[in-house]
Order: C-alpha cells, then sequence, then structure tokens
C-alpha cells in the first residue's frame, strides 16, 4: 500500500527540520502518541494509541533510519506490534525542498500490514495512514507558524549528552515515519 | 456471571452465565440443544447457527446468552413438537434437501420463519430468501425443491401449530 | 413416527428413497464430532504463525500459562524430541519426491501463515483463546516466495533448506518408463506439432481455490492405561489415521482406535489427509491423561485446508483441416504451498491432474509433463475433481480454441475424438474401463439443440444481447484401483464389508471408509434389501469407526458405489449360497442358490415356489438351531467380502450451459446448465442427482466466486467467508439432469462410483459458454477466476483492438 | 471466535438510564449494542474489546417509524426487515427501502437496525449511502442533556467515523418530506448476491411542478470511505427531465470527482464503469419513481 504526498511549510528548510527533531512537539503532533524513547543514535521507540471509530489499537513499535542527507532527505522503516491484533511496517522517504524560504516537505510512504489487520481492513488502514500523516503534518506547521522558532544555533554543540544534531534529525525522522506506520496499522 | 431467564423450544430455564458467552455456545454447550450448528468465526456468515428469537429467524453465533434474556427461543429440536417431523422437515425429506445436514437446522429455521412471510413463494424468492445460508453439499437445487414442496403442504393443511 | 419405507416393495435398486439419515438431521438430532461428549474434556487452541516465512527466536509462555484454568502448553520446541517427526512411512506415497521433515508444530521456523506454532489447553474454550492471545512468539521475518515459477528458478530461497531446491516432485507422464522412451516419444511429438496444419498454445492458469466442508475440522482425544488411545477426527479414513497415530505415537496398534463420527459436515477431500493436529492432539491426551477436544475454526481452517487446484498449464493442441486431433503437449506447474500434509504431500493432486489431463479424447500422441514447486503458502489438501480441476480446465478451453480455429462447432469436434472403443488405455497409460461416451454426447447434444440455440444466439445479438453456448466433458475415477492407490498413497483400493445378520432377520452392515453425508446408509440398505429380499428399514450401517469394522483405505475418489457396495453384495451372496445351502438340505430337494429367489421376506424355490421358507425362519434356524446341517456346515450368518476389480474404473459425463453477458459490466446469468450422465446402474437416482447437482455447483463456486488470497507478503487474506465468498442459492442455476447409462461390467450390481472428479469439467464448460457469447469480440479466456472485472476488461481490449 | 472478557452487560429502560451507566465508564469503555450484526463482528475477533455492554434493545421509543408534520421520523432501533416492508417509505424513500430489502441476509435483516448500521458507517454499506443521499439527519443526545441534529452531510466523516461522540445516543433518522414530486432508488454490485458493495450507489431526484429536476442528491459507496456525496454530479440533472443526455453528464461529473480505487474486489477502472452503469439505472428509476 502507498501513499505519497506533500505539505509546504512557510518556514525555511533547516527550521522544519529542526522542528522535526524537537520531541516535545513531536509528541503533540503525532496523533495518539504515549510514549517516545530513544534507544540509540539510530533507533527510536514510541508507543502510540490510535483510533478508528470505535476501535482502539496500541502500537509498540521501533524505528530504524538509513541513507540520510543533511537536511534534505532521509529513509526511516518502522516496525509495531498491535498484539494479538497484528502488526505493521512502514518504509517512508521523506524530503525536504527549499523554495524561497519555505519548505515542501514530500513524503512516500509504504505500509505493509499483517495480522488481522491485513485480514479484516486491509483498504481501511490506508485510507486511515493517509489522513493521520496529513494530520501530523498539519499540527507540525501548526506549532511552528504559531511558536515562530528562530533556527537554532546549529554550531554551538548540543548540550544534551549524547544526541548530536544530526542525529536528532534523523530520530525524529523516524518518528514520523514510525508513527505513520503504526497509526497506518490499526 | 449474570442470571437469565428464556423459554427454549417451550420450557423455562434459568442459568448462570457470563456477559461474554455466545447464544449458540449457551444453547450447545449448557443445554446440550447440539443441533444448532458453528460454520464460521467472526464474520456471521453461514447461517447454520439459525434459530428463532421470539418468532425471527436470527443467527445465534451474532448474540450474546444475556441478550435472549426473557426472550422465547427455538431451535431445530423444537420444530416438531411430538418428535414427529414437521411439514419442512417431511419436504426436506422426501426431497432429499440435505446430505451432510451440517448447514441443515439453520436452514429449517430460516425458511420456517421465511414461509410465515411467504406463504407461495417462487424460485427466486427462495432462493433470495436463503442467501443466508451457505451448503456445500446440495449445490441447493433440491433444498429449494423441498422449501417449494413444504410451502404446498402448508397451504393445503391446516397451518402448522407454532410452539 | 410415520415411515416412508414402503414395507414389502419388490426391487429397492434404482428407488427414489428418502434417506434414512435424514429423521436425525432434519430434527437436530445427529452427532457430529463437536456433538461428542466426552465428560471433562479440556479444550485445546492453537497458536499460529502470523508470518509466511519467519524464525522462531524464542516463545514467551509466562503469561498465557499463570492464567487460571490453563493446563499446559506444547510448543515445537517442548515436543520435538518426543514426538516423532513426519514423513512416516504410513502416510507417503510410493513416488520419489522431496518430503519435507515437520514436526505438529513449527520447529526452528514458520513456512506459511496459519502454521501451528503452539498449543494451549485449557479447562474452557473461552479461557483457552484468551491463553493463545498471551503466548508471545518473538518471530525474525524471513523473505517469502510466492510465485511457483520464481520458486523454481535456481536463484529462488529455498523454503525447505535441506531439501537444496524448492522443485519436490517432477515427472513425465508420456512415452515410457524409461529417460530415453520419454525422449524419443518428446521427438515425435515434436514432429507432429513442427507439421501439423493447426496449431493452438495458450498459457492456462487456475487460482488457489478447494473445498471446504461446511463443518471445518475436529479431534476429540480420550487415553486410559487399559484401552489405550480413541481418537474421534473428522477423517474419511479413520483406518489410515489409526496406523498413522500407531506408528508416530509408538502406541501399538491394537490399543488404537480411531472413530469417524457417524455424521460428519462434508468431506470432499479435505478430510482425507493425516493432519499434524492428530498428532499433538492424541499425544496431549495421552500426556495429561485427560480428554482433549480441538474444534477447527473457519478462520483457521481457511488458512490451512481446503486449497488445490493452483496451476499453471502450457498447453499445445495439433490437429488437421477436418478437426482430427493429432497431437498433445503439456508443461505443468504446481503451486504445492509448503508441502506438509501427510498422505497426499500436496504433489498427489497435480500427479493425478497430469494423468487425467488427456480426458476422453483419442490423442495419438503426447507430451506431458509436470513440475511441482514448494511456496510459502499452505499445502495444498485433495478437494472435489482430484487434482485434474485446472488439467481439464486446460483441455476444455483448448479443444475449443482449435475448433475456433478450424471453423467448426466445438461439439462436432468433440465428438470425432471421443474415445469410441472401450476399454481404452490413454496416452498416460489411464485405464478406461467401460462405457459408451458416445451415448453420453448424443443425449446431450440432443437436449442442447445446437441448431436452435445458434438461430436463438443471432436473433438475440440483433437486439444486442450476447447468449452463449459452452460444452465440455470428463472421464472420472470410479473408485481407485490398488494398482494406482498402493503407489499414488500407499495403501491399497480394495471395498471391504462385514454384513451380519441376525435372529430376527435384521442386518448390519459395517463398513471402513467414513463418509460426509453421501447416503451410505440409505443406498447400501437399497443394495441388502434387494439382495435379500427384504425391507431397507431392516438393515442398518455402521461405518467409519476402526473398533468395529474391517479395514478400509477411506472414503476417496468415488469408491462406494463402485468397491463398497461391490463388497457389501458379494458378502450378501456368500450368505445367501449359505442359506440356500441349508434351506436345500432342510426341504430335501437338489437344488443350488440360483435355484432360489429371495424376495418379499420369502426364499423360495424356483422350481416348485410351495417350497420355499420365511427368511426371518431360516435364519434363525441357521443362527440359532445349528443340528442337523449338510456334511461341513456350520451355524452362524456373518460375512466379510473384499472387492477389487480386474482393472480400474470410470464413470464418464458431459455438460452444457447457456449464458447470457451483459457486455456493460461483464456480469454474466447461467440460463440453463444441462448434463447427461453415465452413472452405470442407480441405486438411489435422488442421491445420485444430489451428488451431481453439489458437485457442479462446487464448480461453478470454484470457477467463479471463490478465491485463496496472497498478499506479497504471504498474509493470507481470505480466511473469512466474507473475503473467502462461496456461492449462494441466488447466484446458482436450476440443472436438468439426464441418464445415459451403460451398467458397469466389472462390479456384481452393474454400478458405478460417481461424484468425486465430477466438478473438474465446470470451469472449462462456463468458460467456453462465456467465450461463445464474445464471440464477436473474439475473445478467449484462459485464466481463471471467471469474473465480471475481467470479462469486461477483455471486452474493452477487444473494443479498441 | 469467542468475545475477550465483558465485564458489565446492562439493559436499560430509558435514555437517562443510559448516561447514568456511561458515566461510570471512562469515553470508550461502554458499548451500546443495538441489532449487533456489525459490532459483533468486531468483538468475536476481538478488535473491539468492550468493557461493558449497553444493550439497547428495550428503549421502545426508538422503535418507532411516524410521520411529524412532514417529517418523517425512523427509530435508530428500526431494524431491516421493518424498514423493507414500511409503507411509510414508498413515496419518496424507496432508496432506503431498495438499500434495506438487500443488506446481508434475511437473519442479518431481523436483527440489523438503522441506527447501528449509520453510527457504525462501515467503509462499504448501503444504509448510510441511501440516508446520505435521502439527505438524513441524524438526532443525537448527548450524556450533559442536550440534543443536538446533525445533516448526514456533517455526519458522515469516513470509514467507522461519524460526527456522534461515544458519549452521545442516536434517537432516530429524521427525512423531511419534499414538499414537490420526490423519487429515490439504490443499487449495489457485488461479486455475489447482496454482498457488501463493492459500489453502491443512490439517487434522490426533487421534480417542480412541470416535471423538472429542482434539486438532486446522490451518494456513493464501496470506494473505502464510507458513504460518500458525490456533488459534481448533480448540477448536470438540474432543470433536466431525467433524459440520457443530461444523465450522462451527472454520471461525468460523479467519476471525474469520486476516487475508485483497486483493491482485491474490483480494479479503479471497472469501478469507475459500474459508477455509469448502476449510477445511470439509479437516476432513471429515481426520476421515473418520481414523476409517478
Amino acid at each position: 500500500m502507498q501513499i505519497k504526498d506533500s505539505i509546504g511549510i512557510e518556514m525555511p528548510r533547516e527550521i522544519v527540520f529542526s522542528a522535526l527533531t524537537d520531541v516535545e512537539i513531536l509528541e503533540k503532533c503525532i496523533p495518539g502518541c504515549e510514549s517516545l524513547e530513544a534507544l540509540d543514535e539510530m533507533k527510536y521507540s514510541a508507543t502510540i494509541l490510535s483510533k478508528i471509530g470505535p476501535l482502539k489499537l496500541r502500537f509498540k513499535g521501533q524505528a530504524q533510519l538509513s541513507d540520510v542527507t543533511e537536511p534534505e532527505s532521509y529513509t526511516i522503516e518502522g516496525q509495531g506490534s498491535g498484539g494479538p491484533a497484528g502488526r505493521a511496517k512502514v518504509t517512508a522517504r521523506v524530503t525536504l525542498e527549499d523554495v524561497n524560504n519555505s519548505t515542501i516537505l514530500t513524503y512516500d510512504v509504504n505500509a505493509e500490514v499483517g495480522g488481522k489487520l491485513a485480514q479484516l481492513g486491509g483498504s481501511l488502514i490506508k485510507n486511515t495512514a493517509l489522513k493521520l500523516a496529513t494530520q501530523f503534518f498539519e499540527a507540525l506547521n501548526e506549532s511552528l507558524v504559531n511558536s515562530n522558532r528562530k533556527p537554532p544555533p546549529l554550531a554551538v554543540p548540543d548540550p544534551s549528552p549524547t544526541l548530536s544534531a544530526s542525529r536528532k534529525i534523523l530520530i525524529a525522522g523516524t518518528l514520523i515515519a514510525g508513527a505513520i506506520a503504526l497509526i497506518a496499522a490499526i | 456471571m449474570t442470571s437469565i431467564k428464556l423459554t427454549v423450544n417451550g420450557e423455562k430455564f434459568e442459568e448462570q452465565i457470563d456477559n461474554r458467552l455466545l447464544l449458540v455456545d449457551f444453547l450447545r454447550d449448557n443445554l446440550s440443544l447440539t443441533g444448532t450448528h458453528v460454520g464460521c468465526t467472526y464474520e456471521g456468515v453461514c447461517g447454520a447457527c439459525t434459530i428463532h428469537l421470539d418468532g425471527d429467524a436470527v443467527k445465534s453465533c451474532m448474540l450474546l446468552a444475556v441478550q435472549a434474556d426473557g426472550h422465547n427461543i427455538t431451535t431445530v429440536e423444537g420444530l416438531s413438537a411430538d418428535g414427529g417431523l414437521s411439514d419442512l422437515q417431511q419436504a426436506f425429506n422426501d426431497e432429499h434437501g440435505l446430505q451432510c445436514g451440517y448447514c441443515t437446522p439453520g436452514i429449517l429455521m430460516n425458511m420456517a420463519d421465511f414461509l410465515r412471510e411467504n406463504p407461495n413463494p417462487n424460485d427466486e424468492q427462495i432462493r433470495h430468501g436463503l442467501i443466508g445460508n451457505l451448503c456445500r453439499c446440495t449445490g441447493y437445487v433440491h433444498i429449494v425443491r423441498a422449501v417449494k414442496k413444504a410451502a404446498k403442504m402448508l397451504r393445503d393443511n391446516e397451518p402448522e401449530v407454532r410452539v | 413416527m410415520t415411515s416412508t419405507i414402503r414395507p414389502g416393495s419388490v426391487e429397492w435398486m434404482g428407488e427414489r428413497l428418502a434417506r434414512k439419515e435424514d429423521l436425525r438431521l432434519v430434527t437436530g438430532k445427529g452427532k457430529y464430532l463437536a456433538d461428542i461428549i466426552i465428560p471433562g474434556a479440556l479444550h485445546a487452541v492453537f497458536v499460529r504463525s502470523e508470518y509466511a516465512h519467519a524464525k522462531i527466536l524464542g516463545i514467551d509462555l509466562a503469561e498465557a500459562e499463570s492464567l487460571p484454568g490453563v493446563i499446559a502448553i506444547y510448543t515445537g520446541e517442548s515436543i520435538k524430541d518426543l514426538i516423532n517427526p513426519m514423513p512416516q512411512a504410513i502416510v507417503k506415497p510410493n513416488l520419489s519426491a522431496k518430503y519435507p521433515t515437520f514436526w505438529p508444530l513449527a520447529v526452528g521456523k514458520v513456512t506459511f501463515h496459519g502454521e501451528p506454532v503452539a498449543l494451549v489447553i485449557a479447562r474452557d474454550k473461552y479461557v483457552a483463546e484468551d491463553a493463545s492471545e498471551l503466548v508471545l512468539v518473538d518471530y525474525e521475518e524471513l523473505p517469502v516466495v510466492l510465485d511457483p515459477e520464481k520458486a523454481l528458478s535456481p536463484d529462488s530461497l529455498v523454503v525447505h533448506e535441506k531439501d537444496g531446491t524448492n522443485e519436490i516432485f517432477s515427472m513425465t507422464f508420456t512415452g515410457g518408463e524409461t529417460e530415453e522412451e520419454q525422449k524419443l516419444n518428446e521427438k515425435e511429438v515434436n514432429s507432429i506439432f513442427d507439421t501439423a496444419p493447426v496449431v493452438v498454445k495458450e498459457r492456462f492458469r487456475t487460482h488457489r481455490t478447494g473445498l471446504t466442508p461446511m463443518e471445518p475440522r475436529g479431534v476429540l482425544c480420550d487415553w486410559n492405561e487399559s484401552d489405550g488411545l480413541t481418537a474421534y477426527i473428522t477423517t474419511q479414513r479413520p483406518h489410515i489415521d489409526r496406523l498413522a497415530l500407531s506408528d508416530i505415537l509408538e502406541i501399538s496398534a491394537e490399543r488404537v482406535r480411531v472413530i469417524a463420527p457417524r455424521d460428519q459436515g462434508g468431506g470432499f477431500g479435505v478430510k482425507a489427509p493425516f493432519y499434524r493436529e492428530n498428532i499433538i492432539i492424541a499425544y496431549a491426551a495421552k500426556a495429561l491423561s485427560k480428554p482433549v477436544r480441538w474444534i477447527e475454526s473457519r478462520y483457521e481452517s481457511l488458512m490451512n485446508v481446503g486449497q488445490e487446484r493452483d496451476q499453471i498449464n502450457e498447453l499445445q493442441i495439433a490437429a488437421d483441416r477436418e478437426g482430427n486431433l493429432l497431437g498433445l503437449r503439456n508443461r505443468g506447474i504446481a503451486d504445492n504451498g509448503v508441502g506438509t500434509t501427510g498422505v497426499y504431500w500436496g504433489f498427489v493432486m497435480p500427479f493425478l491432474g497430469a494423468i487425467e489431463l488427456p480426458n476422453a479424447y483419442k490423442w495419438p500422441k503426447a507430451d506431458i509433463s509436470l513440475k511441482v514447486a514448494t511456496t510459502n503458502k499452505a499445502c495444498l489438501t485433495p478437494s472435489r475433481a482430484f487434482g485434474h480441476f485446472p488439467t481439464r480446465f486446460a483441455v476444455e478451453r483448448c479443444i475449443d480454441m482449435v475448433a475456433h480455429k478450424i471453423g467448426i462447432e466445438p461439439s462436432d469436434l468433440r465428438r470425432k475424438n471421443l474415445v469410441d472403443t472401450l476399454p481404452y488405455t490413454s496416452v498416460t497409460n489411464e485405464y478406461y474401463d467401460s462405457g459408451d461416451f458416445l451415448k453420453v454426447w448424443d443425449t446431450l447434444t440432443a437436449k442442447a439443440d445446437l441448431a436452435n440455440f445458434r438461430k436463438t444466439q443471432s436473433e438475440a445479438l440483433k437486439e444486442n444481447r450476447y447468449i452463449g453456448i459452452g460444452f465440455g466433458c470428463g472421464v472420472e475415477l470410479s473408485g481407485v484401483a490398488s494398482e494406482l492407490l498402493v503407489p499414488m498413497e500407499n495403501q491399497p483400493g480394495y471395498g471391504a464389508a462385514t454384513v451380519r445378520l441376525d435372529p430376527r432377520g435384521k442386518v448390519q452392515v459395517f463398513g471402513g471408509d467414513a463418509p460426509g453425508g453421501q447416503g451410505h446408509e440409505t443406498t447400501t440398505a437399497q443394495v441388502v434389501a434387494s439382495e435379500f429380499g427384504i425391507d431397507p428399514a431392516d438393515v442398518v450401517v455402521t461405518t467409519g469407526d476402526t473398533g468395529t469394522t474391517p479395514f478400509g483405505s477411506g472414503s476417496i475418489g468415488a469408491r462406494a458405489g463402485s468397491y463398497f457396495v461391490s463388497a457389501v453384495a458379494d458378502a450378501c451372496r456368500e450368505l445367501k449360497e449359505k442359506i440356500t445351502r441349508i434351506l436345500a438340505y432342510d426341504l430335501e430337494i437338489e437344488a443350488r442358490n440360483e435355484h432360489f429367489e429371495f424376495i418379499d421376506g420369502e426364499v423360495i424355490y424356483i422350481g416348485d415356489r410351495s417350497k420355499k421358507s420365511s427368511f426371518l425362519s431360516i435364519v434363525e434356524r441357521i443362527i440359532m438351531f445349528p443340528i442337523n446341517l449338510p456334511k461341513g456346515e456350520v451355524g452362524g450368518l456373518d460375512a466379510t467380502a473384499f472387492f477389487e476389480a480386474p482393472k480400474p474404473m470410470i464413470c464418464f459425463n458431459a455438460d452444457c450451459c447457456i449464458v447470457e453477458v451483459n457486455i456493460e459490466t461483464g456480469d454474466f446469468e447461467i440460463l440453463k446448465w444441462i448434463t447427461t450422465e453415465d452413472v452405470g446402474n442407480v441405486i438411489n437416482p435422488l442421491v445420485v442427482d444430489g451428488q451431481m447437482h453439489g458437485a457442479i455447483v462446487q464448480g461453478i463456486s470454484n470457477t467463479v466466486f471463490e478465491e485463496f488470497v496472497y498478499d506479497d507478503q504471504g498474509q493470507q487474506l481470505s480466511a473469512d467467508f466474507e473475503n473467502y465468498k462461496l456461492a449462494t442459492a441466488a447466484d446458482v442455476p436450476n440443472i436438468d439432469i439426464h441418464y445415459a447409462t451403460t451398467p458397469c461390467p466389472h462390479t456384481p450390481l452393474g454400478t458405478r462410483g460417481i461424484g468425486e472428479g465430477r466438478p473438474s469439467s465446470i470451469p472449462g464448460t462456463l468458460t467456453n459458454a462465456v467465450c461463445d457469447a464474445l464471440a464477436p469480440f473474439q475473445i478467449e479466456i484462459n485464466e481463471l477466476p471467471l469474473r465480471p472485472n475481467s470479462i469486461w476488461e477483455k471486452i474493452q481490449q477487444a473494443k479498441q483492438a | 471466535m469467542y468475545p475477550a472478557e465483558i465485564k458489565e452487560y446492562h439493559r436499560p429502560d430509558s435514555i437517562n438510564q443510559v448516561f447514568e451507566i456511561m458515566a461510570h465508564h471512562d469515553e470508550g469503555e461502554s458499548l451500546l449494542l443495538a441489532g449487533g450484526q456489525s459490532s459483533m463482528q468486531a468483538i468475536k475477533s476481538r478488535m473491539l474489546r468492550p468493557q461493558c455492554i449497553i444493550d439497547l434493545q428495550n428503549l421502545q421509543e426508538l422503535k418507532t417509524v411516524k410521520v411529524e408534520s412532514g417529517t418523517l421520523k425512523i427509530g435508530a432501533m428500526v431494524r431491516y426487515c421493518e424498514l423493507a416492508k414500511n409503507s411509510a417509505l414508498d413515496k419518496n424513500f424507496t432508496g432506503l427501502k431498495d438499500a434495506a430489502t438487500h443488506v446481508g441476509d434475511r437473519q442479518v435483516r431481523n436483527r440489523g437496525t438503522i441506527g447501528g448500521s449509520v453510527c457504525w458507517n462501515y467503509a462499504a454499506a448501503c444504509t448510510p449511502t441511501a440516508v446520505l443521499a435521502l439527505d438524513g439527519r441524524m438526532h443525537l443526545v448527548s450524556s450533559k442533556g442536550d440534543s443536538r441534529v446533525v445533516k448526514a452531510d456533517d455526519f458522515f466523516l469516513g470509514p467507522l467515523d461519524t460526527a456522534k461522540s461515544e458519549s452521545d445516543i442516536l434517537i432516530c433518522v429524521s427525512f423531511e418530506q419534499p414538499e414537490t414530486k420526490a423519487g429515490s432508488a439504490y443499487k449495489k454490485w457485488g461479486l455475489v448476491k447482496d454482498a457488501l458493495p463493492v459500489v453502491g450507489i443512490c439517487a434522490f431526484i426533487k421534480l417542480d411542478t412541470s416535471g423538472l429536476c429542482c434539486e438532486a442528491r446522490i451518494a456513493v459507496t464501496g470506494m473505502g470511505l464510507g458513504a460518500q456525496r458525490a456533488t459534481a454530479g448533480e448540477a448536470a440533472l438540474l432543470s433536466s427531465d431525467g433524459d440520457p443526455k443530461s444523465i450522462e453528464a451527472a454520471i461525468d461529473g460523479i467519476c471525474a470527482t469520486i476516487d475508485a480505487p483497486t483493491d482485491l474486489s474490483a480494479t479503479s477502472d471497472y469501478r469507475y464503469q459500474l459508477i455509469r452503469n448502476l449510477g445511470f439505472e439509479v437516476i432513471q428509476i429515481a426520476f421515473k419513481r418520481a414523476s409517478i
């Protein structure tokens, strides 16, 4: 199942990219996100409660990062288990394009679903994933526009002990895809 | 546990059951009325579990037993009062309207209700009425004939006494 | 209770007798597997794989085992050193193939979506399902192979690593036994194709579908130290299951009893294999020494059994301008799934499908070979029209294409090439013992009235209505002779029956095969009643209990009408010989058996009809008062007979259907279905017609509605009746049946086993009709399922061309 | 196969009692059970694990069909079999009758309710599509006691998703009796008879005094998004008398704006062909029924 879409964000690419790294923003923007945790540089885990109508499914998942070119693009793969209901795996290619000081964020997401989720509502999942992915990026856009963030002093070493700035970016991206994946898994 | 009181085939029962117990399991396991059969899982499509709830043909696998509290249920064991055969059951025997018999109780319960509403049905109406009962052995040909014959028998004899 | 059996009727053979079984089945008094109660029985629920291919890194049972009411949980690791793995000789064909090693629960890795991984046993079935959700299996996903052709390519991943290849079976069925003979034959066939004026070459694809009975599988086992194992199993072959359980669980055979419930909710081949679930439920009952019951859910059933057909047949036919068939060539590929099922291992079906490919036509030469590939799907299980649904679809379609190319009526082309002298041996060495194919065909074409139809068809076309007529036919196995069953399934083919008279003149018949609703209790009673001149109401038939019935290899391949009732007749005749010997002695007359008539409850000496005895009194005399007997005679009237026909037997049928196609949507309606059958001497026309209706509608449902779908991850997406759609009563037509019978010369009653292979001619006949309706568009459809969406697309393509 | 644990089962006799019970549970923990033909599938497959079930079978006031000053009110607990037989639908709302007559099978129609169906809004369902085309209004009462009426256009939000919140109860579905002549029709296509709609389409046509179309509403289902309006197609019908050309134009409008997916049941092109084929028939029948 393939979803491809893009959203215009009236902020420079660097700001958007750095916003994607901000855990508080992500926790707010990812629909149904209950917990976020960094396992290591390239791996991250999250618990997400997703709802479609009366159906509520809690997903425990991990996301893994690969082939990153900062701050342009990266690929992430998220795996989520919904317990007996089944599981979901998503790979997403996120690209950020600078267009006279604002950003076109494009996401190309492929969702695969397993277990009862695939058997009971494969197409239902795809439509839901698209809706939730859009909601996430709209929420991200809104939070950026409201907080009117200034670009972070990229040069200054980040005080937090282990994670370099670029790594945080990558993890955030992973989160987005992971979130989409898991949500898609309802 | 919840206590329920209901009538099944004319007999009054009071039982303590789990809220989640399906009506079909209550009939089969608690009351040993194993004439009602289970042929599918969650989808409720095959119709082998069809019974009467206050006279309406419904699928007992899609109801919780607690929902039947205070109601009047008829199962295939209750179709013929004196252990004989109702006109519908006799017609199925005469016309070879069954082979393995696993879907038959559900068909008999659905058709008993159907014939009350359609005393003189044609082939197409019978076949549309049977959409909720899957049969794998007969190819439906003899079943349609049996229902048609039962309709005629019911029209000729005085109406069958409802239990 | 009014008995529907007319007392003292003379001739029971051919009587439309209302079935005895019905009285319990229409009143809800049947006793199916799930209705059998053993006090204290525990409930078993399987935990099944959610991956099509994945390593099992570990299974965490802690939470599940702690749930109150859970008695035991087994996993592959916990049983692999305690239970012998498959394959086992008793349930392995004598065919050279690669047989995967497997245990009842997956060990090391899972190979298809739905494979059993763990077994939870609890006091209550609801709790058992709760516990099954708490079993946490740690999988490491592996890549999958789902396409049989890709699976056969050298660079494909191998599902069963130890085999080194996915090609688990391959065979050439023509030319002779040795490779040289086969190569020579291939060359000769090539030259035929090089010179033939008319050659049609096409790739025929049949999707994965099959026969799911309305009653899913089930196993109920009990164990005690004195009697050993008692296993109630939904099975068509209890006697084979018994030997398999004995070998695998190492319980000596005399302490293993398998009982197929008297009432089974359909079999259709799906209850013929020896399944891995039987082993683990029996093992658990023994280990816990408590009764254990497993009732399969429809969800499990659709993911594990009833999947068959699924073949690619690259077929070529050569013919001359007059429509004489010159040569046949086929390269078959079958998608076997993982092949982990006892007796058949999946590939035995395509094996027989290739043998039956030639069907009822005279082929001067043929070159037929088959490859069977393992994929990450459920193993193929037998389904009515065992293995030859796809190959017959290919031949019946290709013959129509040849007729279209030559420009003659497909029905004329068929008649010209039908086998017209029997017995006949086909190019794949299949023996057709008897029948009159032309009689059946001419009866059909007379009913179809083709000339009149063509007029109606052209008038309809003027009103922009597209109607079409399609023909097809099928030679079907009538029982499976030992010479075929021993190599194919390592089992004997003979039929066995015990007939026991009691002092009240009532008769008990015991048979080892286990039917699933075919009416054996009534048809067998009619045979016995006809032999002894008594009433079928006085005959009781017991089947499927290895503790009380003679050995039989199972209700398979239309055995009842061919082998079982023949054994019954032989046993009756053996008893009649004894009865007449003693009666002649009592009546002090020199007379042999043929001088007596068994009629209306009496045994009458034909020479002087006043010399006779009631059946009841002579039977009582021999059983109860065995004194003053002829020299060497002894009392008692009990006989077991074994029947094997000299050569394999067949039956033949032909189909014609008329359809109307809506070219706007590709929807089509079957306006008429006519069939003519050579079913040999008929015991009960009601039962025979019922078998034909059922088989034809199963064929239509397989052709149009049903399909097992796997996504590109190997996830099985048709695990319920909403996604795996069966034809409802509103989707299928009435069926006109006409007999065109010839008695079978090789059975005592002239009967033929019928109905097993019957669905095989349906996909060809129906698709031929649709193509005939769409002749103006020159459309040839060679892929199933036959659905409006694909028909409409072909019409669009034709319009654009 | 078997439901997960259900702690409580209640069978309230009034709507207030329903709210009292719901008050004891967090949002989403209790489930309102009407006919149960959809929710029981989810409960038995354990996709839904309600802790508390509130069975609405005793709420007599939800079981009536009545016409009050030009408004047809169908109680939420009215069953399909009753809809299929109710003459109150005969004049303008036969589209709903068409839908109800072919939902599932006899047994489903003997239990399933209009309220259950519109609140579940399954991805491919007949009744919500007819209610949307016929401009039905959902009368909701919330636990805080306030009641509101939601037009169908604002009620169906997506598959399994409606404007009804967890703490609302649907009392009835109402339809305004048109002053002018009106007619409606619904048809669907599925592989087997009366299966879930691969494509379902409902048309509702109002005619002015001279017999020309003054209002047209069209709804479709089967695209995986539940019931959807096809407004683009409606304009082409205005002031027409149902002539083939304007119906073709309407169909073109629908196909241009509705996204028909490819899935296991049908290809996208085939869905569009079905929309054309069924759509033409349905609009034609709606016009014919309106003109009687």
